[in-house]
């Protein structure tokens, strides 16, 4: 009982949750707004890298985090459109694009973290985003303490759920969006340009990747480090999915992703091994999967190239 | 002749694309794109210890890759090789440093059977019979299981039942009873080469000349015509995750009865991710895996002399290969500029002639 | 190996030539130069070594454990003096190719390997380095006045993976503190990554809110995160390998530190003058292979003087700071 | 003056010159039918006409401009509204979100509430009432088709262009459709009808054109072509618009259907309590109107769908719990009413699609091992036999034309010489020829004494071939007839339920 007491009442735990979910939430998002109009999006992983990289490069130089997370979306909007270019102009295969992006961008993002920083890493300077206190919010005795005082992005990931929910599922963009994955000869039929539709989501997708990319290098931390998102892109892929697509479901996925691994953190030092603990997290969603959410099914027309009217 | 060709064209204009834009990239860096690539070609072909190693290095990506395209081709994605292929690891270095009595003759099948029924296990029962039943997604509770894996590994030697008494945490090695032979003196190239040309032969055979391989790629292609022509699809499922893992698990086995001989305590081959994209280069043609995974091996040993001789970083051959996968990805890339290319001419010609 | 440091630097005084047909060969392990670590550190070394002496150096980072022996092999091959191998995980791959090559001198950090004429090798006692700055953050945990001490009495650590180097550290630290203040909680994370400083940052966070306002990561980059995490929370950290404190100069109020970079430099050094001698060098207190980086201003003279005051104790083994952590 | 004229039309896709030399003239208020072949190039020209293709050469004058439509964008705003052969639909999204996706762009709000009321609004002024929040998904074929209809007159068509129409409708949903077609006419909305049927033709277009290999080769007022004559200009032949079917005895039951109440995905019961028999060497012909209970009650008996109550039997054997696998052993054959979802791989062979159901079996397996050669000869005879366009078996058969995709179905169906087959929709969407074909084929195996279940939303099929007609009404079997007993006008009343349980035959 006083175990319990000690893991789970400790709101630490669930600010933890909320802290390591962000990235995961973003990029699931920023994946849903990709794979709802019939790009499959694997790449999230290295666009993420990318965003992290040029977030902490233009904020030392600016001196300006918010310069940094502006240009880390930039730089994740410019990536994605080497996935979007060939999927939509060129029929290629999507996921080989994903992966090829993932290789690049791990290598790039390395190289050109020593060359232009060396091998001591990034300057320990660099401005980072603020951790916001919200004043009435953080007064209240348990809720405060998780929610409020968190890193800038937390709010604005928050923020930008409910903002993508509405797009997709009320506005006429997010509606021609849900056409477009869905079946996409049928919506340029009655005069829905395929290819800009496609465009907007895998940059969209991209812009939340980076800005995720960004929340790791600015938000979290305070610099660059090779291969930083540590798998997280791959993860958000396996929330998107998990979420069914959806942006409410990207967040619970990540969040119970988040949750995991502040409750493996938290449950250390009990006499069990740091590895056996560690499993928590994936063997949770595994049970998830099969025992609560079960089917998920893709957009119709996810992976699928598009030939636009000869 | 000209099939091969046409087979052959596409990733030959990649790679010749790759590479000049790498060189590009290499000479705003300051390095010597000429100097790299020659060094980069020796790393991987100078000598008969560097083609061993290459090779070498090719045969856990050929086997990984060949599970992964069985699965792909039954329209699974099986994102979690890199588990497969360490628990199948764990189980062949398990087998082969305990029964030092045994000869090498049932030493080494046992390790590897070991090996394939580990991975297939651990790709096939848990997230194949999901997917099976309640249809939970592949992509997740193979990758999912795959981080299970690697923290069992460090598990296993770092406090667990196989850790080797001593100073380091690694596995004891396994006895040379259960140790494949090398077949190249000097290099990593060890008889576990025969054994993934075979696994090539026998999964080419299995997918294209007989009724099973026929029914996966049915269910692969259509699962709903598959149901309707009797095929048991959920069994199919389960087959064939499991028949990815049996092959990533061997994968690992032989890697280790061949080339490593005991566990220590790095868990990241990085084979599974890099046999995905193998598998889809070669287009889930196992032949076309032989092909590709000696490629990819190449550039993987080939960069190591690169930074030795010429000092360019080994992240430069990651965004080299990134390069190379873009483009063979984007076949179309080369038509379309020739289109591009060959509408300016007509248009030119038109002009002359409407001027002329 | 002091007497060999003390010889290298006479040689080195002596001929202001250069070595420049000397080549010395690095491979690291997979963790990679970037790893604020040991492979990181041999670098540091042998860039020293190439100004000190002049000699030709080259790098080679390894991408697989199978790469170890192919990249060892090249340089042996090529008709490299010596070959530095960074890391326990190549101690297999290290005895094969020192075999075939018996000419060429490897050094091998964190390991101990005997029996190759050719091959030294480098263990450190990082328990001792662990063990004094454990005794300083005891101390420290006791002094309620200072700002960032919030008199809980609880310390923390974060573990990168569970293996013997990271191991010996946070044994001597848990001893260091567990002397000083016996009643002094210390936790024990582990983050089961070095390449993670995301889930290092959680895991601080995790152990400062159950009260710990000193943290000490053993953790290579996952460590980076740690730090991060005492900086936000203004508490204190203790780096480790390195002098950490530009990582956040107000809180990191002292290191561990293991001298890989200055051995290294001190193997070429040998190797250089024939005075290179196959086995183990151990490197400890003794012969400042390993120790503590100057506090911040915030540690109270007193606590220095009374941290140096372990260190003949330890050098005459009077006190012997364990390398297996105690279960509480 | 012509709303619509169209003068020397080309498209060439590679070898393929789909339409050549393609002229159409269509008066304001008038109903033109474009008959053709399949193939004959009638999608093409629709296609293009709505902006998905680009012409080769040739004009298109619409609404007294010259058009030249880069997307069919363009030819919406202009008014040309298209009901496609194959839907262009969305079926995630609801029957509100599928007509008025497209009209607006941009960020701003979708009033879902307006949009639902505007569709229900104007569904039920064009006589073609929808229920709004639904999901296109779960709605029947026909119902679909009216989405597609109103979508186009939402957009505020001039000119209503149907594809194939009523391959998909039943014969009440044809005049409902007729019924609109008229006044729309009356509007003064002119419709191009594209259709394989003459009678359908001669029942509701003003004037026809008949296309073949691409070009128009005829063009009349309706009232002046004998249906002969439009046959002879479409095939190119004679054609014999009547089957003969010879009088078979009947033996032995083969089929039983006792007591069998199914439900569907959704948990709603489709089937309730349904018996009959099936006779050796008889067409059982279901007819009905699509969405009662045909389908569910077809899946239960080969074996894709669980029954809920009651058995049915194959001679006198129990296959109430057979798998599929099993039953296709006992000797059903089937084939499906989808036929690229159900029936086929499309990336598949024509050889290998011909294996598909006895893949494991002899002489296509001997030991696990594949036989080649042997399907090959299998598929050469077949594709010969059933006059399997074209005739190289290695083709993928995702590149054949739904007919001849439809004929590699019945090819393998039937080459197994089925005690029962069970044919749905065999001939939708197939010109005149190859129905002939393919009813020739099935009235040769019911002469062979083996036995057919035909469900078919086409009346004539179900009266041309059987020998019983059962009629489905919401998952009743409410009427069984001996063929010649029963006219038209009743199975169509049987079909809406105004006819219950009147017992005919055994
Ligand atoms: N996308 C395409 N690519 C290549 N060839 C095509 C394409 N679409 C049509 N064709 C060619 O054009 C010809 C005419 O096809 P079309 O679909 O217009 O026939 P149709 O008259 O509509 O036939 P049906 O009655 O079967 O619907 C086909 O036989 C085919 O050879
Ligand atoms: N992408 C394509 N490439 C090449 N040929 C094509 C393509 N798409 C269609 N065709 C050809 O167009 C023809 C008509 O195809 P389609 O699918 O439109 O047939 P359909 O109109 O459904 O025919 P049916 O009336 O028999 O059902 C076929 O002969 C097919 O080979
Ligand atoms: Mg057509
Ligand atoms: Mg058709």
């Amino acid at each position: 009982m006083n175990f319990f007491l000690q893991v789970f009442g400790n709101p630490e735990l669930y600010a933890s949750t909320l802290a390591m979910a962000t990235p995961l939430a973003l990029a699931a998002l920023g994946g849903t707004f990709s794979e709802r109009t019939g790009v499959v999006n694997i790449a999230m992983e290295g666009i993420m890298l990318v965003g992290a990289f040029f977030g902490v490069m233009i904020a030392v130089l600016t001196h300006s985090s918010l310069l940094g997370l502006l240009a880390g979306m930039v730089a994740g909007i410019i990536t994605s459109l080497a996935l979007a270019w060939p999927a939509i102009r060129l029929q290629s295969d999507q996921v080989i694009i994903g992966m090829a992006i993932n290789v690049f961008a791990g290598g790039l993002t390395a190289f050109l973290l020593n060359t232009v920083y060396g091998y001591n890493g990034t300057p320990t300077n660099t401005p980072f985003l603020p951790t916001i206190t919200i004043p009435g919010l953080v007064k209240i005795p348990f809720l405060g303490q998780v929610i409020g005082q968190q890193n800038l992005l937390v709010y604005v990931m928050l923020i930008l759920v409910v903002v993508g929910h509405y797009v997709l599922f009320h506005t006429n963009i997010g509606l021609q969006m849900r056409a477009v994955g869905e079946h996409p000869e049928a919506a340029a039929t009655v005069g829905v340009s395929v290819v800009n539709i496609r465009y907007l989501g895998v940059s969209i997708g991209g812009m939340l990747s980076g800005m995720a990319g960004v929340y790791l290098s600015l938000g979290l931390l305070n610099g660059f480090d090779v291969n930083m998102t540590n798998g997280r892109g791959y993860i958000a892929l396996a929330a998107m999915i998990f979420g069914k697509w959806t942006p409410f479901g990207s967040l619970l996925s990540s969040l119970l992703f988040g949750f995991a691994i502040a409750l493996s953190i938290s449950l250390q030092g009990y006499q069990v091994s740091a590895n056996l603990v560690g499993m928590l997290p994936y063997v949770l969603t595994i049970v998830a999967l099969t025992g609560i959410i079960g089917r998920s099914r893709a957009p119709l027309a996810d992976g699928i190239p598009y030939e636009p009217s000869k | 002749m000209k099939r091969l060709w046409k087979a052959l064209s596409l990733p030959l204009y990649a790679v010749i694309t790759g590479l000049i834009l790498g060189a590009i990239i290499m000479a705003i860096a300051k390095y010597n794109p000429w100097s790299a690539y020659g060094s980069l070609l020796m790393g991987a072909f100078g000598n008969p210890i560097a083609i061993g190693n290459t090779v070498s290095g090719a045969i856990p990506l050929m086997l990984t890759a060949l599970g992964i395209a069985v699965a792909f081709r039954t329209g699974l994605f099986n994102i979690g090789a890199e588990g497969q292929y360490w628990v199948g690891a764990m189980a062949a270095v398990f087998i082969g440093y305990n029964f030092a009595s045994m000869p090498w003759y049932f030493h080494i099948p046992l390790a590897l059977i070991a090996a394939m029924v580990a991975g297939g296990l651990w790709g096939g029962v848990i997230p194949g019979l999901a997917k099976a039943w309640v249809g939970a997604h592949e992509v997740i509770t193979t990758m999912m299981m795959s981080y299970i894996a690697i923290l069992l590994a460090h598990y296993m030697v770092e406090k667990g039942p196989m850790m080797q008494q001593g100073f380091v945490p690694q596995s004891p090695p396994i006895t040379s009873s259960a140790t494949l032979p090398t077949i190249l003196t000097n290099s990593n190239l060890s008889a576990g080469l025969y054994i993934a040309l075979a696994a090539v032969v026998v999964v080419h055979i299995l997918l294209f000349y007989t009724s099973f391989g026929y029914k996966l790629r049915a269910v692969g292609y259509n699962a709903f015509a598959a149901r309707y022509s009797g095929l048991p699809v959920a069994l199919y499922t389960v087959l064939s995750l499991g028949i990815s893992g049996v092959l990533a698990g061997l994968a690992g086995g032989v890697q280790f009865l061949g080339v490593d001989y005991q566990l220590t305590d790095t868990f990241q081959s990085g084979y599974g991710y890099t046999a995905i994209v193998v598998a889809l280069l070669a287009r889930n043609n196992p032949l076309g895996i032989v092909l590709a995974s000696i490629f990819f091996s190449a550039l993987s040993s080939g960069s190591q002399m690169m930074q030795i001789t010429s000092g360019v970083s080994a992240n430069m051959t990651d965004v080299i290969t990134g390069i190379i996968i873009f483009f063979v990805a984007a076949d179309r890339l080369y038509a379309y500029i020739l289109r591009t290319f060959r509408k300016k001419q007509v248009i030119a010609v038109a002009r002359k002639e409407v001027q002329g | 190996p002091v007497m060999a440091k003390t010889q290298a630097h006479k040689a080195a005084s002596h001929k202001m030539v250069s070595h420049a047909n000397f080549k010395v060969g690095l491979v690291t392990d997979t963790g990679g130069l970037n790893d604020h670590s040991f492979n990181h550190l041999a670098y540091v070394g042998l860039l020293a070594a190439k100004k000190k002496y002049g000699i030709s150096v080259s790098v080679v980072q390894s991408q697989q454990t199978s790469d170890y022996v192919p990249n060892l092999s090249t340089y042996a091959q090529s008709g490299y003096n010596m070959v530095i191998a960074v890391g326990y995980l190549m101690d297999s791959a290290v005895q094969k190719v020192a075999k075939e090559y018996p000419k060429t001198k490897f050094f091998i950090i964190d390991d101990a390997i005997t029996g190759h004429p050719n091959v030294m090798s480098a263990i450190y006692e990082t328990q001792q380095a662990g063990y004094l700055v454990g005794v300083m953050a005891g101390l420290m945990n006791l002094q309620k006045h200072v700002k960032q001490i919030n008199g809980k009495n609880v310390v923390g650590m974060v573990g990168g993976v569970d293996i013997p180097p990271v191991e010996s550290y946070m044994a001597g630290f848990q001893a260091g503190v567990k002397k000083v203040d016996p009643k002094a909680t210390v936790l024990i994370d582990w983050a089961n990554s070095f390449t993670d400083p995301g889930l290092g940052k959680e895991d601080a966070l995790s152990l400062i809110s159950r009260g710990a306002d000193i943290v000490f990561p053993v953790a290579g980059a996952t460590g980076t995160g740690v730090i991060e995490a005492a900086k936000q929370k203004n508490v204190f950290a203790v780096g480790v390998d390195a002098n950490q404190n530009y990582l956040a100069p107000k809180n990191v109020m002292t290191s561990a530190m293991k001298g890989v970079d200055v051995s290294t430099e001190i193997a070429i050094g040998d190797a250089l003058t024939n005075h290179f001698k196959g086995g183990v060098q151990y490197f400890d207190l003794k012969n400042k292979g390993v120790g503590y980086a100057a506090p911040i201003a915030a540690v109270p003279k007193a606590i220095d003087a009374k941290v140096k005051s372990f260190i003949p104790l330890i050098i005459s083994g009077k006190i012997k700071p364990p390398s297996l952590l105690s279960a509480h | 003056m012509a709303l619509l004229e169209i003068a020397g039309l080309r498209k060439v896709f590679g070898q393929v010159v789909a339409n050549d030399h393609v002229d159409l003239t269509v008066m304001p208020g008038e109903t033109h039918a474009i008959l053709g072949e399949n193939g004959a190039g009638k999608s093409t020209l629709i296609k293009m006409i709505s902006g998905l293709y680009k012409p080769d050469a040739g004009t298109i004058l619409f609404d007294g401009a010259l058009r030249n439509f880069n997307n069919p964008r363009e030819a919406i705003v202009a008014g040309i509204g298209v009901v496609h052969q194959h839907f262009m639909l969305i079926p995630a999204l609801t029957v509100a979100e599928n007509v008025v996706l497209g009209i607006h762009g941009g960020w701003g709000r979708y009033d879902r509430k307006t949009a639902e009321e505007q569709v229900s609004k104007l569904s039920k002024e064009v006589g073609l009432p929808l229920d709004p929040t639904r999901k296109v998904e779960d709605l029947p074929v026909g119902m679909q088709q009216r989405v597609e209809i109103v979508k186009a007159l939402y957009r505020q068509a001039k000119l209503l262009v149907l594809d194939e129409p009523t391959a998909v409708l039943t014969p009440q949903e044809t005049e409902d459709l007729f019924e609109v077609v008229h006044h729309l006419n009356q509007d003064g909305i002119p419709v191009i009808f594209i259709s394989h049927k003459l009678d359908e033709v001669r029942a509701v277009a003003h004037k026809v054109t008949v296309m073949r290999a691409g070009k128009t080769v005829f063009e009349s007022p309706v009232g002046s072509a004998s249906a002969q004559q439009l046959a002879y200009w479409m095939v190119g032949r004679d054609i014999v618009l009547q089957t003969q079917r010879d009088v078979v005895q009947s033996g032995a039951t083969v089929l039983s259907v006792n007591d069998l109440t199914v439900f569907d995905d959704r948990h709603t019961k489709k089937v309730d309590n349904v018996s009959f028999a099936v006779k050796e060497g008889e067409i059982f012909g279901l007819a009905g109107v699509d969405g009662n209970g045909q389908t569910e009650l077809v899946e239960a008996i080969t074996g894709l769908r669980k029954l809920a109550h009651g058995s049915v039997y194959l001679q006198d054997k129990d296959i109430s719990r057979a798998s599929v696998a099993k039953r296709i052993e006992q000797g059903i054959a089937y084939i499906p009413q989808d036929r690229q979802r159900d029936g086929l791989v499309l990336p598949f062979s024509i050889a290998d699609n011909l294996q598909l159901r006895e893949v494991s079996k002899a002489p296509f397996s001997k030991g696990g091992w594949l036989q080649k050669r042997a399907a090959r000869k299998h598929a050469e005879q077949l594709v010969e036999e059933f006059d399997i366009r074209p005739r190289n078996v290695d083709l993928p058969v995702g590149d054949l034309s739904g007919g001849n995709q439809q004929k590699v179905i019945l090819a393998r169906e039937m080459a197994r010489r089925p005690m029962l087959l069970v044919a749905v929709q065999p001939t939708r969407g197939l010109d005149v020829g190859a129905i002939e074909g393919i009813h020739k084929h099935l009235l040769a195996l019911r002469s062979e004494g083996r036995s057919i279940l035909l469900v078919s939303l086409e009346l004539d099929e179900i009266l041309m071939l059987s020998d019983r007609i059962g009629v489905m009404h919401a998952g009743h079997l409410v009427a069984v007839y001996n063929n010649g007993e029963v006219s038209r006008e009743e199975l169509g009343l049987a079909m809406t339920g105004e006819i219950t349980a009147k017992e005919a035959g055994a």
